[in-house]
Formats: C-alpha cells, structure tokens, sequence
C-alpha cells in the first residue's frame, strides 16, 4: 500500500482520484457497484441557484474515442439539493464537491455562499467552463478579465477549499491558471470538455439539437494532457487533471505531468468502476515500482 | 433491485430475420429478477467505433437456466460486432436497468403492439402477463413479407395479428388500421417500435381512452441516470428515460399527437 | 457524376478533395497506388526557405483514435524543391499547392515571392499554424496582430491563389479567418493539429523527444467540424476543412458545415487511397440523394 | 519494385513460443518480387487500440504458393489482435516496403545476428544467402531456455550457435560473447534484434572493421516516407528508416557507440 493521500488547499484527500462533474451523478447512483467512499471525492452535478431543465434532446453523439454532450447543466437547483439530496450524501466518508454554475457573478457568489453553510460540503469547484449554456458558463472561462472577476467574488464569498475549473477552449491555459491562482483560488481542475460538432450526413443535420456540445473522453486526453502540463509548470497551487483518463496509467499520465489529483469522468459510463479501478491501479503500480507515495512521481517528468 | 456489472456467457447467436438476430447468454451466478420493460447496457469489445455501452430491451429470461435473450437489429458498427458473437464468448452487461411495464389486471383485455426490433420487450412482457393468468394479443407491424420476423414464440402466448405496408402477408396497412386493433376495447395497450409507430398507437389510444405504455429509445450514454442525456420532456419536466423509462405511459409525454 | 467542381479565389478545382500538407509527401509517393491526377489538389510538405532537419526523434506517438507528430517542418528547403522537386511533379494534372512556413515575416514573404515565379504552382498555403516549431509557426496564428501582420505581407508579395491555414489552438477561431479574409486571403484552410502531450507511463517520460506535439486524425474531429462551421458563417471566402476526415461521410459533414473543399491528412497513412475513396464516395453520395453538384450540400445545415 | 496494398488471406497461425506467433498468408494474385529485410504494413482491425498499421518484417517468402511469413510477438494490443487471426480471415498489408539488406559476395563469411523477433527479417534473407550459394551462420541471443524460439528452419540453411544471457542452454552470456562471433574473421555481419544488441554487435564490428548492416525498427506511422516521423540521425542527415532503411550501414549511423 503506497501512501495515496494528497492535499488541496488545507484539505486532505484519502487518495487523488475523484469523480468528475456530471459524469458521476450525486455519487448514489453507483452505491450498487462499489463504495464510493473509498474515492478521493465526489464532485457532483453541475449545480445552479434555479432549477434548470436543460438543453433540448438530443443531447449526445458518439465520435471516435470519444462523445460529445449538450445536457446544459439540467439540474434542480440549490434548493432541491439543500432539502433532498445533502442529507442523503452528506453520509458519504469522502469529500463530497459541488460544482458551482451561474449566469453572473452574482448568480455564482449566491450559490457559492449558500454553499458555504452546508458543513459537509468542504470545497467547491467553481465551473466557468461549461460549453453548454448561452450565458455564463464558458464566456467566464475564455475572458481574462471576466475570469478574474468573477473567482475573486466568490473567493470572498466562500470561505473552504476553492476550486476553478477551467476551460480548454483557450489560446493560452497558463494565463487562467495564473489568474485563479491570483485570485486565490485553492487549486484548479481542467479541462472541461472541447467545443465540437458532429453531423448526421444522411438526416443532413447537426447530431446535437444545440449544433455544438463538449468534446470528452480519450479522445482529447493529449490535448488535456498538454493543457495540465502546462498548468502545473505555471502555477503552485495544485492542478487536478482530467480528459479522457480511462485507467490507471492514463491518471498517471496527468500525476507524472504534474497533476496533484485526477477527475474520471466518461469513463465511468462504459465502466462504472472506472475510478475505483484507477484508485487501485494507482497503488499497485508504485506498490510494484517502489514509490512509497503517490507524491514520488508527481511530476517527475518535469524534474 | 440491485444493478449488476457482470461477464455472461454466450450460449447461442442465432438469425432471426435479415439483419436481426438473437443472443441467448447466461449467468454462472444466476440472474437477478428482471421486470418486463427493463434493459441492459452490453460492452461491446474489438470494435473501434463503439466507444459506449449499447442499450439493449431484455427480450427473455429463463431463470431456471439463468439465461437472458437480447432480440437485435444490426444497426451500425455495434451490433454488427454483436452479431459475430459466437457461444462461450463472455458478453459483458450491467443490468437490470430502467422501470417496467405496468402489468395488468386480472380480467382486462391486453394488446402488445410492436415491429422491427420494437418486439424485443414484448416477449418476456407478454409471459410475464401469461403468467398473471391474462392472455395477450399481439399485433405486429412490418415493411412487407419478407421482413416479417419470427415470432412463433409470441404465438405461444396469445393470438398474433399482422400487418404489413404492402399487404405482402396479414392485413395491408399499419398495425393502427388492423381491424383488431381498431374495433375492439382493449383496455390496456403497450408499444414498442419505430417512432411513427409509437406515436400513430399513441395517437388512436389517447382518443379512444385506452391505457397505453410506450418503450422509448433514446440515445443513452450512461444508461444509470448520471449522464442526463436520454431525456423524455415530460408533464414532470425532463425525466431520464434510462431510469424514469424507458416506459412511459403516453399520458405524461409531451409528443405533439392530435389524440 | 455529380458536378463536383469548385473554386477557390479564382482558380477552379476538379473536386473538393485535397490531401493535407505533410501527409502526402509530394505525391509522388502514392504513384504506386492511384494516378493522383484525380484529386483536387495536393498539398506538398511543409517548406522553409533554408533546409532543416526537423526535431529529434521520437517524433510520433499514437493517441486513441489519432496520432502526436513533433516532425517540426523537416524539409529539404526552397533550393531543392525548386531543382529536385518541382520538375518533377509539375507534370500532375491536378493543382500543386505549397505550404510556406517561416519563422520570420521575411522569411514567409521571401518563400512566396520565390514561388510566385514557379508556374506549376497556382497556390500556396501560408502555415501560421505548425504547433511543432519554436519561432515562427503557430506564434503567428494564434497573436491577432502577428497573423495580420504575415498575411498582409505574403499578400504583397505573393499574386496567386492564397490559402491561409488556421491554427485551432486559439479561444475564438472566427477572428483569425476575418483577419485572413481582411488581409486578401483567397481562401482559409482549417485545422492544423492541436498541440497535445503523450507519457510513456513505464519509462516516466515524454513519448515524444519535443515533449508536445500535433494532435491529428479522427479523434480531433469534432473540433475541426465546429471551428470549420464558425469559420464558414464568420467569413464569405471559401473555407478548407480538414481533421479526422477518413471517408466521404466525414468529408459531407464538413461540406454540410459550410466547407468548400476539403483535405484528407491522417488517413493517407492508413489507406493510401483515402483521399481517392473520398472522391468517389461523395459522387456516389451525391448521385444516390439526387443531388447535381457539390455546391448543392455546401453549408446545407446553415440554410 | 510497386507497392501494392492487398488483402491477403491467413491460412496459418502457428505459436512459436511464449508470446510469439508465425502467421502465414498468401496472395491470390502472386507474390511481387520480396527483397530481404523488406516489411510490410499490417492494417489490424477490430482493435480499438490499434490507430495506425503495424510494420512487421518479412520473415520468409514462398513464391510458388505466394505466401508469405510474419514472425510477430505480442507486444501490445495490435500484434495481439493478430495473434487471434484465424485461418481463412483477410489481412490487408502495404508491400513490399523499405530497402533491404546488401546481399554476399561469393566466398565470403557471413553470420547473421538475432534475438528475440529480430529473427524475424533473418529467415528470408539466410535464404536468399543460401539461395546465393554461400553457406549462412547463425548467432541467437535469448534471456534464457524458455525464452529461445523454434529455429529450425535456420537450421536448415546453416549452423546455428545459440547464447543465453543465464545459460540455461548454449553459451553463457549475449550474442557477442559467442566465441564463434568474437574469433571468427566474419565479412559480413547482418543483425536485427533489441537496440542493446544491436549497439553491442555494431560496436564489435566497427573495432573489428567488419561490414555490419542492422536492421531498425523505428517508431512508424506511414511507411511510405510521407509523414518523416520514423527518421534515423546519419551523417547524411535524417533519413526516413521506411524508405532509406529499414537497413542501414553501421558507418552510417550516428550511434553513440565506441567502435
Ligand atoms: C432502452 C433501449 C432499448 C433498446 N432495445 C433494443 C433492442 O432490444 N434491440 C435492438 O436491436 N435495439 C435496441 N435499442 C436500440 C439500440 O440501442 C441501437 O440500435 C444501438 O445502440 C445501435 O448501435 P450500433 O453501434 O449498432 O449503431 P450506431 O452506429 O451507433 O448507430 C446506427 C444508427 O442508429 C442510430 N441509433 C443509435 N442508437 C440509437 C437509439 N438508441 N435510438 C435511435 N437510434 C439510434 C444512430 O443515430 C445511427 O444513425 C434500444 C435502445 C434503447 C435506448
Ligand atoms: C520495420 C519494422 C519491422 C518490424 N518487424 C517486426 C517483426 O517482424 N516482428 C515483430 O514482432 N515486430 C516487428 N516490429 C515491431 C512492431 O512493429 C511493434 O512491436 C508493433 O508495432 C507493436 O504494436 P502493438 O499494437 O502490438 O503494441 P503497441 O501497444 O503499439 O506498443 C507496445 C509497446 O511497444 C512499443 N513499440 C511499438 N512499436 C514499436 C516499434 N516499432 N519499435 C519499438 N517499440 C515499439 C510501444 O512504445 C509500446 O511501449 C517491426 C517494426 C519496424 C519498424
Ligand atoms: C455528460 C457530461 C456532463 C457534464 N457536466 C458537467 C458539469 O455539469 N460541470 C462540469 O464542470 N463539467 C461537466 N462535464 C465535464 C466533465 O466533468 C469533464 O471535465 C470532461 O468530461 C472531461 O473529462 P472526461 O474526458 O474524463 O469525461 C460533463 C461531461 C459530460 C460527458
Ligand atoms: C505527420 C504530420 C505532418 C504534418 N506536417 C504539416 C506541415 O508541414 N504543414 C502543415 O500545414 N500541416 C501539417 N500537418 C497537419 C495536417 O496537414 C492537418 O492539418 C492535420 O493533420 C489535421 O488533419 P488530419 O486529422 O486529417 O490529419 C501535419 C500532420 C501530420 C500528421
Ligand atoms: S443515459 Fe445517462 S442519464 Fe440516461
Ligand atoms: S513512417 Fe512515415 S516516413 Fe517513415
């Protein structure tokens, strides 16, 4: 057993493997496959103040290695999650993280106080990178300036750990990196997913009722890769990477460019114990190799 | 009922008609009870362009044997892998997914109406009727002659009406304009099939007042309700048909039929 | 036959299907497998004014459903091409078109100029984009101000057909194909390869000797449909689709998208006759659905 | 000599030892003319994790029935794809592709060197050898008896010396520690295997002056000399090891080897 446990801010993490936003519903759905518990954390469902019914169906197309997804953060908002759905996965002995959506500042630091009460929720990510909503989302995420505004409202409105998830879509993600730390935020998370399009030649229209969705899965590992690379070199708070992270060498991919922890997202619709198998892989590889902790290969291709 | 991730094993692949087939596969665990309506979530390995789970209706189960069937049509790259399965491969499945249909009352009439490889669930539905004492009708829906699937197991359980677009075999016309279907007061009606279908049944249920469940087939990617991808608008809002459904009684769907 | 003539600026091509700088060599390469007169146009190498050796290899990784190149414009320099090369394929019945990369202004004006005076060649494609080299490249094509700046000089000093080549790796693709469209480009080509990252989890270091690379094939796909969908609706120019096409079907999403032509890359590596099944195939797609020419299902979703 | 892309048909698959297959297919067309230490380019469907074709050395040629021979281990998910191939199933290859080793003159010693599936490419061109009228030797290097791969058709063309580095069976140590490597006055000496090897043989041939060509396997995508990402630093420069090579001189090599 290597010593998997990592820190986030002043938060500690039993290993650093979570699950990623949307991808790992509010953690129950998978109570009959495994513990969830034994994961680092759980990020939840991409959250909002108002309910919000989403995007019109369809909402996913399959493409090569990948799959591209147009939900548009379909969620019942903070109160429905406050009444129903926290005294149920407060039980949980991991970090339950909500993320955090919003169509202005206010929307976000709102949201991001009224989470700030709930004492079993020890972090937020706060998503300025979702590719499926007109307003907010992806404009904080891919706007220096909106960016900075915004994480540093919510720095002052949220008191734990402060996560900013950022978006890929970006001539240079060093520069987001740079500003969330600035502002500070405890940590950032990336990538979110790509912006893309599929068409159905025969119907001769988009596969999305949207026309363009986010871009996820092993498909875009390298460029998520890349992107956590570049992050972690950039800033020295710690990056959690994610993109296409199927196994447990490809977590350690993003570990050994410089990731702190990792979020599995796709994955765990093909295998819903992909992240407790990363957990697992993640040991037995340092266990076989000698490392006595995770930090050992933390970015070691940059030493 | 608790979901499970498991390696079945393929005990048969056999040809139904030109472009379906069925798949018997078994649990060396024994399988879970399996409600009629439910569906499974099959990997589908060795093929590059299938990157999810494809969903698929449970088409019958045998306890005794701990066997499940799956009834497919040969849609794209997936099924087509499907379709190359041969016995003692393992096949691996998380199942049992989704609501069911509503079963019956004793004494109610019951009309199953389906086509193409919408018959999936009807099978284990109608046994599952059969075994509540009631007897079902069928009425099937094909192109013409030579699409027409088989269906003698259907025939076991309950009359089976046909129809076919050109009149090649059974009646000429949809499944809506058999005169069994038309002329008689079915109480409850359940559907599976084509979206024009479904839509035409739903259309002449609600008109005539007539209880009517329909098996939707959205697209999925994650089958367990996490995705969001699936949705049905519905009077509740945007439910997920992979756990809200696939069922769905047309009274809380939102399609634009005239009933 | 459907008619499947198109043009760019004012030069007509046989048919939309081109093959994608630095994945068909000089063409002569595939004289072994089909008369590569039947294409539309072949983009040769990558050339530079002086030769070079490119970057150390390793230089290629495979990804999921795609590849990592670092070539980094290997080339054996304008001199050559001109004695060598250019004799020699000036004889194809099809458009010969170079790619011009340079790591100054000077440098892509001086290459241009030098290929306005080759008679064979009724087109270049200015490359801001190569993600693979350390000057110039993709510095140009991702700094608004840079673009311009190369694109009005090229403009000057080049006459003929000019085709600009886009990088995606920038927040908002649509400003790059106007600056093209506002400098004079003919035409703008998209999209180079995203910059990506690949670990050899075994050895803990950098699959490729340059560390990151271009991503390209299939996976990058529906990145390239929707950057090549903006470009279309931004610019009124002809637009060059390009990423992950390995058959007729992916070819018509990017025509359904708004492209005018296309260009098949990756996939020559893996059928060698890609790009010729993609000329046939969109005839006979064409010819089934009853459509009489190409330009029928250009841009057939924005309509 | 034209490349051709074909779909060959598999008619065997034989285990040679742990992890290594021999797959032979032939072509319903004939064979073109094969040079020794020419490969080809597999394309190998049905795996997900397979993007780009394999090369794989032409490990023997048989032009009356135009078959040829792919000596292949497992060393990831394409070649292990491979080894699945039935008897009878199509394999679409690129060939024939690269240079090729520059066959003896008359009279002169030649051993050719290999370990591992760097036998591969050694068959075919003892054979050639052979076929040229001089008598070929064999030096194989193998971490240990299990390890050592059936070789009895390079018995058939010459002497064999085996090393094992545990000496488990033969010598005791690597190929170059063969007393019949190191005190023979060889001409020739042909060589494909692991890099270390590789570097080790060229090392004692560049001290001993004895022409060496080795036989790389670089990293490839095309295998056609388009995409320049398999390229070999030489004193002329990068060249592509698909086109230029895969055999190259050891003098022309910028090896960091001490001679
Ligand atoms: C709950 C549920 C139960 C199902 N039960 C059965 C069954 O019992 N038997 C059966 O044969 N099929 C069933 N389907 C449909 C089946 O899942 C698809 O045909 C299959 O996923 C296609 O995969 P593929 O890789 O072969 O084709 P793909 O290449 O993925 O698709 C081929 C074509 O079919 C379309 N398509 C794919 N999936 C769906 C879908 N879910 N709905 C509508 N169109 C789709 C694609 O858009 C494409 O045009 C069911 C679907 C759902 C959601
Ligand atoms: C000209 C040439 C001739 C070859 N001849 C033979 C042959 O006759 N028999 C044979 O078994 N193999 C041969 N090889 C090597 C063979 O191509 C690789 O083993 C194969 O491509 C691995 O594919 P995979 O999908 O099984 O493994 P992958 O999953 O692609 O790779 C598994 C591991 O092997 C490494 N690897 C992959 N390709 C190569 C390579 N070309 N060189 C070194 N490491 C590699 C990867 O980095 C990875 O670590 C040859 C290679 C070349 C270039
Ligand atoms: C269906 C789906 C829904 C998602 N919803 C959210 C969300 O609500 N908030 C968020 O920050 N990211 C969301 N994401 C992005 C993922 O959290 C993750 O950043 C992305 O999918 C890349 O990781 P992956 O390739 O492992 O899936 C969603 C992704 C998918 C596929
Ligand atoms: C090995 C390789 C070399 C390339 N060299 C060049 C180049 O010299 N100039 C250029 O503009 N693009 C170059 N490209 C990018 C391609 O032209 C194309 O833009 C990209 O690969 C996306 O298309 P694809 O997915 O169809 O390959 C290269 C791509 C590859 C894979
Ligand atoms: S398929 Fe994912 S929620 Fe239904
Ligand atoms: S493998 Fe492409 S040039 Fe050699």
């Amino acid at each position: 057993m290597a010593d998997l446990r990592i820190k986030i801010g002043t938060l500690e993490f039993r290993n650093p493997v979570m699950t990623a936003s949307g991808t790992f519903g509010y953690g129950s759905e998978f109570d009959d496959f495994f513990d969830v518990s034994a994961l680092g954390g759980i990020i939840v469902k991409g959250t909002t103040l108002e309910s919000r019914e989403g995007n019109p169906y369809p909402r996913m197309a399959e493409t090569p290695a990948g799959m591209l997804n147009s939900v548009g953060l379909q969620n019942k908002g903070i109160d429905y999650f406050e009444k129903n759905i926290y005294p149920r996965i407060r039980q949980y002995d991991t970090h339950i993280i909500v993320n955090v959506n919003g169509n202005t500042v206010e929307d976000y630091t709102e949201l991001s106080r009224r989470l700030n009460a709930l004492d079993a929720i020890p972090a937020i990510e706060l998503n300025i990178s979702c590719p499926n909503v007109k307003k907010g989302g992806m404009i904080f995420g891919t706007n220096p300036a909106a960016a900075r505004e915004v994480i540093a409202a919510v720095r002052q409105a949220y008191s734990r750990t402060l996560i900013v998830k950022l978006s890929p879509n970006v001539t240079d993600i060093t520069e987001f990196a740079r500003i969330s730390e600035g502002e500070g935020a405890d940590s950032v998370s990336l990538i979110n997913t790509l912006v893309g399009m599929a068409i159905d030649v025969r119907a001769m229209k988009p596969r999305l009722a949207a026309i363009t969705g986010g871009l996820s899965g092993p498909a875009i590992r390298p460029v998520a890769l890349r992107m956590v690379w570049q992050a972690a070199k950039a800033v020295s708070i710690p990056v959690i990477g994610m993109g296409g992270i199927m196994n447990a060498d490809d977590a350690l991919e993003f570990i050994m460019a410089g990731a702190t922890a990792v979020q599995v997202g796709t994955a765990s619709f093909i295998e819903p114990l992909a992240a407790l198998d990363v957990v697992k892989g993640i040991d037995s590889s340092l266990d076989s190799r000698g490392f006595a902790s995770v930090s050992d290969v933390t970015g070691i291709i940059n030493r | 009922m608790k979901k499970r991730i498991e390696d079945l094993t393929v005990t048969q692949n056999r040809r139904l008609g030109e472009g379906f087939f069925v798949i018997n596969a078994s649990s060396s665990q024994g399988l879970p009870d399996i409600l009629p309506g439910q569906f499974v979530q099959v990997l589908v390995t060795d093929s590059p362009a299938t990157f999810l789970r494809r969903p698929l209706s449970v088409h019958d189960v045998d306890m005794s044997t701990g066997t499940i069937s799956l009834l497919v049509q040969i849609a794209g790259a997936g099924t087509e892998r499907l379709s190359r399965l041969n016995p003692g491969e393992k096949i691996n499945i998380i199942y049992p997914l989704g609501n069911s249909f509503t079963l019956p009352l004793k004494g109610e009439r019951v009309l199953l109406v389906g086509g193409g490889c919408g018959m999936a669930p009807l099978l284990y539905l109608g046994r599952k009727i059969r075994e509540a004492g009631i007897e079902p009708a069928f009425a099937l829906g094909f192109r013409n002659r030579s699409r027409i699937l088989d269906h003698d197991e259907l025939t076991k359980l309950g009359e089976v009406f046909l129809a076919t677009e050109d009149g090649s075999e059974g009646y000429r016309g949809f499944v809506t304009d058999l005169p069994q279907f038309r002329d008689k007061d079915w109480d409850r009606v359940y559907c599976c099939g084509p979206e024009p279908m479904m839509k035409a049944v739903a259309a002449a249920c609600l008109r005539r007042g007539i209880f009517c469940e329909v098996s939707l087939e959205n697209l999925m990617a994650c089958g367990i309700g996490v995705c969001l991808c699936c949705i049905v608008p519905t009077t509740s809002g945007n439910l997920c048909s992979c756990t809200d459904g696939p069922v769905f009684n047309i009274r809380d769907l939102k399609w634009q039929i005239s009933g």
